[in-house]
C-alpha cells in the first residue's frame, strides 16, 4: 500500500506541487521588502553608526581630552594629541578617527566620561578617497552639529540602561 | 593509447559557492574527486596573538568577527572563559539573556546556512525566505546592542545592557499605505521581549513552509541522501561536533552534557540523524532551530518575569553606571582603569566551551596574571570539520563538493582567524 | 652587622629575618609583599599620615601604620587579614572623599597612586553624598602645574623640600579639612631639584607644566638613557611617543643619581623641539644661507677643509663641545689627525693652559663617596648649580655634620651649613695661599701669604677630617691663574691629606680625554686657536658666542678662517655669522653613544628617537668626511664599534688626578680696578638648555645683567635697574645693573653664555663700567 | 611632621634681630627660647607667636610671622604651619573679645548648638564673624579639655562653664 501511495506521488510530483502552491501564495502576498532608500527599516537607538563628537549647549566642546577611548579603542582607531588652550582648560588639539581601522565596537562611546563621542544613527556614507576615511575633529563636530537633537534624545532614551 | 592524468581543478577563493574564502584544489578523474586539498589562511586576521595584547575586554568585539553568523555564541566562549578566570559570578537574569540571544543566535546561523546551502544545491526560494526571518532577528540584535552583526554585548559579567523597553519603529512613507505600517508596526509595539514572543508564535510555521519546500523535494534529496557520509566512529576520530556529529547519530550537546548559562532550566530536546549524511544533518538542524524556538519562549517568559541585574555589580570587573560614574570618586576611577587597564586575572589557565551553532566554540587562555592573556587559542568547529572534507567527498562527483561544503557550514571567520 | 641583630618576623605567614628596628614596609618592600602607600617615601622621612599602609599586627588590638612601625622578635604581621583589608578600605574611602572628580582631565591619570590603591583597595562604591571642598591653585613656578584640589596630604612634597632640596617653602597649613598644600603666600618654588616633586606627588596635584595635557602614561614607550649636562651622569628614562621625547623621568641608580634628577635634566628635552632645530645641511652661498642636500653639503665641507688646509695640516683646527659622546670626540680627532693636524680640543671654557693636567682627571672618589666626607673645601664652584645632584650629596654630608667650605667670587645661596670664603677672583688666589701656607706649604706666591684665622680654620677641617676633599669647580676653570689655582689645590690637598677631585664641566669632559681630542705635540689648545686665526676650523655642537671662554675674540678669530664646517644641531646666529656650511646633527635622546662621568664611570646609551628631519648622528657625519676625505679607518658601521676602536685606544687608563704641579706661575689676573665674574648660570650652559623654554622661565635663568654689591654701586653712582656700559678689553656691552650682595668688592657679575653678553672678552677679567 | 634631619636653620647673617622686635618683646621670647637646647630654639615659636599676637592686639600679619622666622631662624612656611594650625592665632583683626566656643562631643551633646545659636543672634554675627562694633568675635574651636564644664566657651585667659543664655548675658555684661 505504502509502496503505491509513493509511487503515486511521485509519479503527480505531488511533493513538488505542495513547494509551488507555497511560493505561488507569496507570489500573491504584500511584499515584504524595504523600498530603500526611500523607506527605510528602524533603526535603534542604540545603534552604532558614523561617529560624531558633542558640544554643550553653550557651543562648547565636550571633548577635554582624557584619551579614555584612546586608550579603549581595539582597533586603534583614534589618535588624539592635546594641549592646554589658552583659557588653561585640557582640550584636544587633534581627535582623529581612522575609520579603516574602526571596527564600531561602540567602546569609545561606553569609556567617555562626558558623552562627547557618540555614534550617530547615520549607517549611509562612502569615501571617494582615502583622506576622507579619516573622520577628524572638525568633521566629528560637524556631525555633532547637525544630529544633535537625535543624539541628546538618544542618550536620554538609553540612560536608564546605561 | 593516450596517457589518461587527473585534471587538478582550482575550486575558489572566488567561487560564490565557496562561502568565502575556501580554496579548494580538487583531483579529479572526469567528474570524480580523487583528492580534495583545502588551502585555507586567506582570511587570517591573527586575533588570537591580538587578543594577547589587549586588555581583555577589548577583544569582546573581535569575538564577533570568528564565525560571523554566530556572532554572541563566540562571545560567550569568551567571556565564560574569561568569567571562570576571575571566578565572577554572573547576575542570574545575565544567564537567561545569554540562553536567549544564543539562540537566537543558533536560528540566525542556521537560516544563513539553510539559504545559502540550499541555494548553493539549487533552491533560490529558500535563501528569501530564511533572509526574511534572518531581518527579525537581526532587529533583535540591533535592539539590545546597536548593531546587527557585530554585537560586542556580552562582556564579562553579564551583558552590556538590559534589555530594551520598546521596539523602534516604521515611519510612514509614501510607498505604503498608513495602515499598512501600521500592521508592521503592530508587532514593535511593546518591548523587545514582546517582539520576539510574537516571533516564536509565528517561527514554527515558517519552519514547516521550510520543510514543505526540501524535506520532501526529490532534487533537494537527490542532492543531499547519501553524500558526505559521515560513520559515528569517524565523525567521533575527525574531532567533529555539533550537527555534524549529531547527523552521525551521536547525542553529543554541550547545552545538555555541561550545561552554561541557563541550559541547564531548559526543556529541550537534540535531535540525531542515523545515516550521517547531508540529508540527515539538514533534518538534524532543522529540529534544532525549532528546540532554539522552544528554548527562547522559555526564557522570554522567564525574563518577563524576572526584572533584575544583568551585570555584575563589581566594578573592578565591569563598568560601574554613569551616574556612578559621574558622580561618585571611586565610581570615576573604576571607570577610567577599567577602559585604560581592564582588570588583572589570577594566574592560571582555563578552558570553557559553549555549543555554537557550528559546534563546540571554546576558549583555552593561560594567564600570567595581567590584564591580558599570556596566549589564547581558539577551538573553533569549523577547522576540524573542514579536516575531513577530503574524506567527505572523495569518491563524489564534482556538483556533490558545493553540498559537502554547504553541510559543513563552514565559516571562515572561524576557521583561519 | 652580628647575627644577634637580626629578628625573625612572619608576614602573611612568611618567615622574614631583618635588623631589629628597622621599618616593616621596609621588610616587605625587600621582601616583595606588597603594603599599599602614599606618604612613605624610601628616601624621605617617616610621616605616617596617610594611614594606607595599617596592616594587621597579632596581638595589638588595632591595625598599625607598617611604615612607621619596628619590627621585632616574633611579630606576626597580616596584611591582607580581614582587620587589615578593612582599615584599608576605610583609609581609601576617607583619601577619595575630597578627591575631584577629575581623572580625566588629571594628567596624572593612568600612572595615579590614587587610582591604583583604590582600585586595588577600595572600595568600589561611592557613598559620600556630600559637597567636596575646593582649594584655588597657586602658581609655583613655571615647571610644576599644581592643583591642591586633588592633594591627599601625603606631604611627601613637603618633606622633600625641606630634606632634599632644602628649600622650605611648601608647607600644609591649616588643619584638618581646611589643611592645604602650598607656599601660604603666593611664591614660585625654586630649586634646581624642584621637578621631582613631581615624580613623587602620589596623586595628581602637582605636575610637570612643559608635559601638562600633552600625553598619557600609556601613550609612552619607556626608553633608557643618559643625562646630557653634567658630570654626574644621572640615569635617565625617556618617555618617548610616535617619535618625540615627551618628558624625562629619573631612573633609580644608588651610585649615581639615587633616584632623582635636576631640573635641567629633567626638561631640556624642550630645547629638542625649539623654532631653532636644524633640520636640512645649510651652506652659504655669497653671503647667504641656503638649504641643501647631504651630498653638496658634505662635499663642500670636504672641499673647504682640503683647500684650507692646503700642505700643512696644522693650518686647520677643530673645537669640539665638552658635550659630544665618546665616539663623536674620537671620530673628530681621528679625522683631525688624518688631515695632519694636532689642533683639537674640547676646552672651550679653559684659558689658562699654563699647569700640565692629569691624563685622567676626575672626581678623585666615587659620587656615592661624597655623602661620607668630613670636610670639603670646594674653590670656585657654584656646584648646587653646576651639578646639582652632587650637591645634594654634599648636603646630605653637611646635615650629617661635614665641614664644607667654598673659595669662590660669588656668596652662594646654599640650603645648609658651610664656610664661605668670598673674594675677587685675585684674591682667591690670595686666599688660596694662605690655606696652602696655614697647612704648611712654602714656595712662590705662598710664601708671602698673609694667613687669617678664617684661612687656619679651613686648614684645619680638612687636616683633622678623616675623609676629606678638595674640589675643583667651572669658575676655577675659567679662572685665568687656573695653573696657580690647581698647584695650589694639589698642595693644600695633599699637606691635608684630603683627596684633589675635578668636578668636571660638562656631561663628557672625562670622555673627552679618554677619547684623544686634545691637542698632541706643537698641537694649539683651544685659547690659541681661538687666539690665532687658523685657516680651517671644524666646530661640533659650538655656539662660539655663548660657549667659548672669550666669545668676542672666537667670534673675531674664526670670522678670519678661510672655512669653517660646523656640525651642530640648532640654527645659532653666532654660527652663522663664521661658518661656511653647517651640518645638522643629532641631539640628545637621538643618538648612541657615551658618556664618562665625573666618577670614571663608561656609560653608554642609545638613541631613544630618530633624529630630527633630516639631521644624521655627528659619528655618522664624521665617518663620511673620513670616507669623503680618503682617510682610513672610518668604516664602523655602529657606534659600538668606534666604542670599541676608541676603548683600544683609551687602554686600561685608571682615573688619576696626579699631575706634576706646582706654583712657580706669574698671576695674570692682578685685580686692580674692577674684575668681572662670568660665571655660566645653570641654564645657559650648553645649546640645548638655553633653548629649554620652560627652564629659561625660571629664576634661576638669569638674564644678562651687570651685578655689582651696594657698595660697589654707590662709588660708581649707579643705581639698582640702571644701564650701564661695560668695557672688557676692546670690546663693550650695554647692560642693566642689578644690586647684588652676593658679589665681592672690586667685582662685578656678568654672567656668561647669554645673550646680551655674548660681545664680552674673557669671563674673568678686567671691566670697567660707564653709566649710559 | 616629624623631619630626620636636624632643625633646618636658615639663619640669614645678614639679617639683624634687634631690629626685628622691641627689646621688651625680644626679652620675654628669649625667656622661652632659654628654656629649649640652642639648636632647639625654634620650639619657642608658639610662644613667640602669642607674645607677638598679644603685642600686635590679637592677631597675626604675614610681616609679623615672617619676623618670627626670622628670629627663631626658621623657614617662614614652618611659622605660617604653626600659626595656620592652631585655633589661638588669628590670622585676620579679631574683636577685642574672642569667644571661643567649644563644639567638640561633649559641648555638642550638652547642647553647645544652642549656645551657638543664642551668641549669634545675640551679637549679630556667625561663627567666625565680628560683631558689627568690632567689640566680640565668635569662633568655634575643638575641645578645649573642659568636658566636665561642658557646654563651655573661653574669652580671653578665662573658661566660662555650663553656659546657658542668662549666664552668657550676664558674662557677656561683665566684660569691659
Amino acid at each position: 500500500m505504502n509502496v503505491l501511495r509513493d509511487y503515486i506521488k511521485s509519479l503527480f510530483l505531488l511533493e513538488l506541487m505542495r513547494g509551488l502552491a507555497l511560493t505561488g501564495r507569496y507570489l500573491f502576498k504584500k511584499k515584504f521588502t524595504v523600498q530603500y532608500p526611500e523607506e527605510k527599516a528602524p533603526i535603534s537607538p542604540r545603534f552604532r553608526g558614523l561617529h560624531a563628537q558633542r558640544r554643550y549647549a553653550s557651543g562648547e566642546e565636550r571633548c577635554i581630552a582624557c584619551k579614555l577611548c584612546e586608550a579603549t579603542c581595539p582597533a586603534l582607531a583614534i589618535t588624539i594629541e592635546a594641549e592646554p588652550r589658552a583659557d588653561g582648560s585640557r582640550r584636544t588639539t587633534r581627535y582623529d578617527i581612522d575609520l579603516f581601522k574602526c571596527i564600531f565596537c561602540g567602546y569609545c562611546q561606553e569609556s567617555c566620561p562626558v558623552d562627547a563621542i557618540v555614534e550617530t544613527r547615520l549607517y549611509e556614507y562612502h569615501f571617494e578617497n582615502r583622506e576622507d576615511a579619516i573622520m577628524t575633529k572638525e568633521k566629528l563636530l560637524a556631525m555633532g552639529d547637525k544630529f544633535e537633537q537625535q543624539l541628546a534624545a538618544d542618550i536620554a532614551a538609553q540612560s536608564q540602561y546605561r | 593509447m593516450p596517457e589518461i592524468r587527473n585534471y587538478t581543478l582550482n575550486f575558489g577563493p572566488q567561487h560564490p559557492a565557496a562561502h568565502g574564502v575556501l580554496r579548494l584544489v580538487l583531483e579529479m578523474d572526469g567528474e570524480v574527486i580523487e583528492r580534495a586539498d583545502p588551502h585555507i589562511g586567506l582570511l587570517h586576521r591573527a586575533t588570537e596573538k591580538l587578543a594577547e595584547s589587549k586588555p581583555y575586554n577589548h577583544s569582546i568585539p573581535y569575538m564577533d568577527r570568528f564565525d560571523y553568523v554566530s556572532m554572541m555564541c563566540n562571545e560567550h566562549g569568551y567571556v565564560m572563559a574569561v568569567e571562570k578566570l576571575l571566578g565572577v559570578e554572573v547576575p542570574e537574569r545575565a544567564l537567561y539573556i545569554r540562553t536567549m540571544y544564543d539562540e537566537i543566535t543558533r536560528l540566525l546561523n542556521h537560516l544563513m546556512w539553510l539559504g545559502t546551502h540550499a541555494l548553493d544545491v539549487g533552491a533560490m526560494t529558500m535563501f528569501l525566505y530564511t533572509f526574511r526571518e534572518r531581518e527579525d532577528l537581526l532587529d533583535c540584535y540591533e535592539a539590545v546592542s546597536g548593531a546587527r552583526m557585530h554585537a560586542a554585548y556580552y562582556r564579562v559579567g553579564g551583558v552590556y545592557r538590559d534589555l530594551p523597553d520598546d521596539m523602534p519603529k516604521y515611519e510612514n512613507n509614501k510607498f505604503r499605505s498608513d495602515a499598512e505600517i501600521a500592521k508592521k508596526n503592530e508587532v514593535r509595539q511593546g518591548s523587545l521581549l514582546d517582539f520576539i514572543e510574537d516571533f516564536t508564535n509565528r517561527f514554527p510555521g515558517l519552519v514547516d513552509e521550510y520543510e514543505t519546500l526540501l524535506t520532501d523535494n526529490r532534487i533537494w534529496k537527490q542532492r543531499t541522501v547519501g553524500i558526505g557520509v559521515v560513520s559515528p566512529e569517524r565523525a567521533l576520530q575527525l574531532g567533529f561536533s555539533g550537527a555534524m556529529l549529531r547527523g552521525s547519530g551521536i547525542a553529543w550537546d554541550l547545552r545538555k552534557k555541561q550545561p552554561y548559562a541557563a541550559y541547564r532550566k531548559m526543556d529541550f530536546d537534540i535531535p540525531i540523524g542515523h545515516n550521517g549524511d547531508c540529508y540527515d544533518r539538514y533534518l538534524v538542524r532543522i529540529e534544532e532551530m525549532r528546540q532554539s524556538n522552544r528554548i527562547i519562549r522559555q526564557c522570554v517568559d522567564w525574563l518577563k518575569r524576572h526584572p533584575g541585574p544583568v551585570i555584575v555589580s563589581d566594578h573592578k570587573v565591569a563598568p560601574p553606571n554613569r551616574v556612578d560614574m559621574k558622580e561618585g570618586m571611586e565610581g570615576l576611577i573604576h571607570h577610567f582603569k577599567l577602559f585604560t587597564e581592564g582588570y588583572c586575572t589570577p594566574p592560571g589557565e582555563v578552558y570553557a566551551a559553549v555549543e555554537a551553532p557550528k559546534g563546540e566554540f571554546g576558549c583555552y587562555i593561560i594567564s600570567d596574571g595581567a590584564n591580558k592573556p599570556y596566549r589564547m587559542k581558539i577551538r573553533a568547529p569549523g577547522f576540524a570539520h573542514l579536516s575531513a572534507m577530503d574524506e567527505m567527498v572523495k569518491g563524489h562527483m564534482l556538483a556533490d563538493v558545493v553540498a559537502v561544503i554547504g553541510t559543513m557550514d563552514i565559516v571562515f571567520g572561524e576557521v583561519d582567524r | 652587622m652580628s647575627d644577634d641583630q637580626m629578628v625573625t618576623i612572619q608576614v602573611d605567614g612568611r618567615e622574614l629575618k631583618a635588623k631589629a628596628g628597622t621599618l616593616l614596609i621596609e621588610v616587605t618592600d625587600a621582601a616583595g609583599i606588597n603594603i599599599p602607600r602614599f606618604c612613605y617615601h624610601k628616601k624621605l622621612s617617616i610621616a605616617a599620615n596617610c594611614r594606607m599602609c595599617l596592616v594587621e599586627v597579632a596581638k595589638v588590638p588595632k591595625p598599625l601604620p607598617a611604615c612607621a612601625t619596628p619590627v621585632n622578635e616574633g611579630m606576626q604581621v597580616y596584611t591582607r587579614s580581614p582587620l587589615a583589608l578593612a582599615a584599608q578600605k576605610g583609609t581609601m574611602e576617607f583619601l577619595l572623599i575630597n578627591h575631584p572628580l577629575d581623572c580625566p582631565i588629571c594628567d596624572q591619570g593612568g600612572e595615579c597612586e590614587l587610582q591604583d590603591i583604590a582600585l586595588g583597595y577600595g572600595n568600589d562604591a561611592s557613598r559620600f553624598v556630600e559637597g567636596k571642598r575646593v582649594v584655588p591653585d597657586r602658581d609655583i613656578g613655571p615647571l610644576i602645574a599644581t592643583d591642591f584640589t586633588r592633594c591627599i596630604h601625603c606631604t611627601r612634597c613637603v618633606r622633600f623640600g625641606a630634606e632634599i632640596a632644602g628649600i622650605r617653602e611648601l608647607g600644609a597649613t591649616g588643619r584638618g579639612e581646611h589643611m592645604e598644600i602650598g607656599t601660604y603666600i603666593e611664591k614660585s618654588v625654586d630649586s634646581e631639584l624642584s621637578g621631582n616633586i613631581i615624580d613623587i606627588c602620589p596623586v595628581g596635584s602637582l605636575t610637570s607644566k612643559p608635559f601638562l595635557y600633552s600625553a598619557r602614561a600609556w601613550e609612552l614607550v619607556q626608553r633608557k638613557s643618559i643625562a646630557p649636562h653634567d658630570s654626574v651622569g644621572s640615569s635617565l628614562n625617556l618617555h618617548v611617543r610616535r617619535n618625540q621625547v615627551m618628558r624625562v623621568h629619573p631612573r633609580d641608580n644608588e651610585a649615581v643619581n639615587e633616584c632623582w634628577i635636576s631640573d635641567r635634566d629633567r626638561f631640556s628635552y624642550e630645547g629638542l623641539y625649539s623654532a631653532d632645530r636644524l633640520t636640512r645641511p645649510l651652506v652659504k652661498k655669497s653671503g647667504n644661507w641656503v638649504e641643501t642636500d647631504w651630498q653638496e653639503a658634505l662635499e663642500a665641507v670636504a672641499q673647504g677643509l682640503k683647500r684650507a688646509r692646503g700642505t700643512s695640516g696644522n693650518r686647520l683646527g677643530a673645537l669640539l663641545s665638552p658635550g659630544a659622546t665618546l665616539e663623536e670626540f674620537y671620530l673628530a680627532q681621528k679625522l683631525m689627525r688624518g688631515l695632519g693636524s694636532e689642533n683639537i680640543d674640547f676646552r672651550l671654557r679653559q684659558s689658562d693652559f699654563r699647569a700640565e693636567e692629569p691624563a685622567y682627571p676626575w672626581l678623585g672618589q666615587t659620587i656615592a663617596q661624597l655623602d661620607e666626607l668630613n670636610a670639603a673645601l670646594l674653590i670656585g664652584s657654584n656646584i648646587r648649580k653646576e651639578q646639582p645632584i652632587l650637591g645634594h650629596r654634599l648636603r646630605k654630608a653637611a646635615l650629617t655634620g661635614a665641614q664644607i667650605s667654598f673659595i669662590n667670587p660669588l656668596e652662594l645661596e646654599l640650603n645648609y651649613h658651610a664656610t664661605q670664603l668670598v673674594n675677587s677672583p685675585a684674591g682667591m688666589i690670595s686666599d688660596l695661599a694662605a690655606v696652602a701656607k696655614a697647612l704648611g706649604g712654602y714656595g712662590g706666591l705662598i710664601d708671602s701669604a698673609e694667613v687669617s684665622d678664617v684661612h687656619h680654620r679651613l686648614a684645619e677641617q680638612l687636616r683633622t677630617a678623616e675623609r676629606a676633599t678638595v674640589l675643583l669647580g667651572n669658575i676655577a676653570v675659567a679662572h685665568p691663574d687656573y695653573a696657580l689655582i690647581q698647584g695650589l689645590a694639589r698642595i693644600i690637598a695633599g699637606n691635608s691629606g684630603s683627596l684633589l677631585g675635578y668636578l668636571p664641566e660638562a656631561a663628557n669632559s672625562v670622555g673627552g680625554r679618554l677619547a684623544g681630542a686634545l691637542p698632541g705635540n706643537d698641537g694649539s689648545n683651544a685659547q690659541e686657536m681661538l687666539s690665532n686665526p687658523h685657516k680651517g676650523y671644524l666646530l661640533m655642537g659650538v655656539e662660539p658666542g655663548f660657549d667659548c671662554w672669550n666669545p668676542a675674540r672666537a667670534m673675531e678669530t674664526l670670522g678670519q678662517a678661510e672655512f669653517v664646517a660646523a656640525l651642530s644641531a640648532f640654527r645659532s646666529q653666532s654660527l652663522e655669522q663664521v661658518a661656511d656650511v653647517i651640518l645638522p646633527i643629532a641631539a640628545f635622546a637621538e643618538t648612541s653613544g657615551t658618556y664618562v662621568n665625573a666618577q670614571g664611570e663608561w656609560q653608554s646609551f642609545s638613541g631613544a628617537v630618530a633624529p630630527a628631519g633630516e639631521s644624521r648622528p655627528a659619528w655618522k657625519v664624521l665617518r663620511v668626511l673620513g670616507n669623503l676625505l680618503d682617510l682610513p679607518g672610518f668604516d664602523q658601521v655602529s657606534s659600538e664599534e668606534i666604542l670599541a676602536e676608541a676603548r683600544q685606544v683609551a687602554g686600561d687608563r685608571k682615573p688619576d688626578n696626579s699631575a706634576d704641579g706646582g706654583v712657580a706661575y706669574e698671576r695674570l689676573l692682578a685685580g686692580v680696578g674692577l674684575t668681572r665674574i662670568g660665571d655660566v648660570p645653570i641654564y645657559a650652559l650648553d645649546p640645548l638648555v638655553r633653548r629649554a623654554a620652560s627652564l629659561q622661565k625660571t629664576r634661576d635663568a638669569i638674564e644678562a645683567s651687570s651685578r655689582i654689591n651696594a657698595r660697589e654701586a654707590a662709588m660708581a653712582g649707579l643705581a639698582d635697574g640702571d644701564k650701564v656700559v661695560v668695557k672688557q678689553d676692546k670690546n663693550s656691552a650695554k647692560l642693566r645693573v642689578v644690586i647684588d650682595p652676593t658679589v665681592p668688592d672690586g667685582c662685578v657679575r656678568i654672567p656668561a653664555g647669554l645673550v646680551g653678553t655674548d660681545t664680552l672678552g674673557g669671563q674673568i677679567g678686567d671691566v670697567t663700567l660707564e653709566k649710559a | 611632621m616629624g623631619f630626620k634631619n636636624v632643625p633646618m636653620s636658615v639663619a640669614k647673617p645678614s639679617v639683624n634681630k634687634e631690629s626685628l622686635f622691641s627689646p621688651e618683646l625680644r626679652a620675654e621670647i628669649d625667656k622661652w627660647i632659654a628654656k629649649y637646647p640652642q639648636e632647639w630654639r625654634q620650639s619657642a615659636v608658639m610662644a613667640a607667636l602669642m607674645l607677638v599676637q598679644e603685642e600686635n592686639g590679637g592677631y597675626l600679619t604675614t610681616d609679623l610671622m615672617d619676623k618670627v622666622a626670622a628670629y627663631l631662624d626658621m623657614a617662614p612656611i614652618a611659622v605660617y604651619e604653626v600659626a595656620s594650625f592652631y585655633s589661638m592665632y588669628e590670622l585676620k583683626p579679631v574683636g577685642k573679645h574672642k569667644i571661643c566656643v567649644c563644639t567638640n562631643v561633649s559641648c555638642m551633646i550638652n547642647g553647645s548648638d544652642q549656645i551657638v545659636e543664642y551668641l549669634e543672634k545675640k551679637l549679630g554675627a556667625k561663627l567666625g564673624q565680628s560683631s558689627a562694633d568690632g567689640r566680640y568675635t565668635l569662633k568655634e574651636v575643638e575641645c578645649l579639655g573642659a568636658c566636665g564644664g561642658a557646654p563651655m566657651f573661653q574669652i580671653g585667659n578665662k573658661y566660662y562653664e555650663n553656659l546657658t543664655p542668662e549666664l552668657i548675658d550676664s558674662i557677656l555684661a561683665g566684660l569691659e
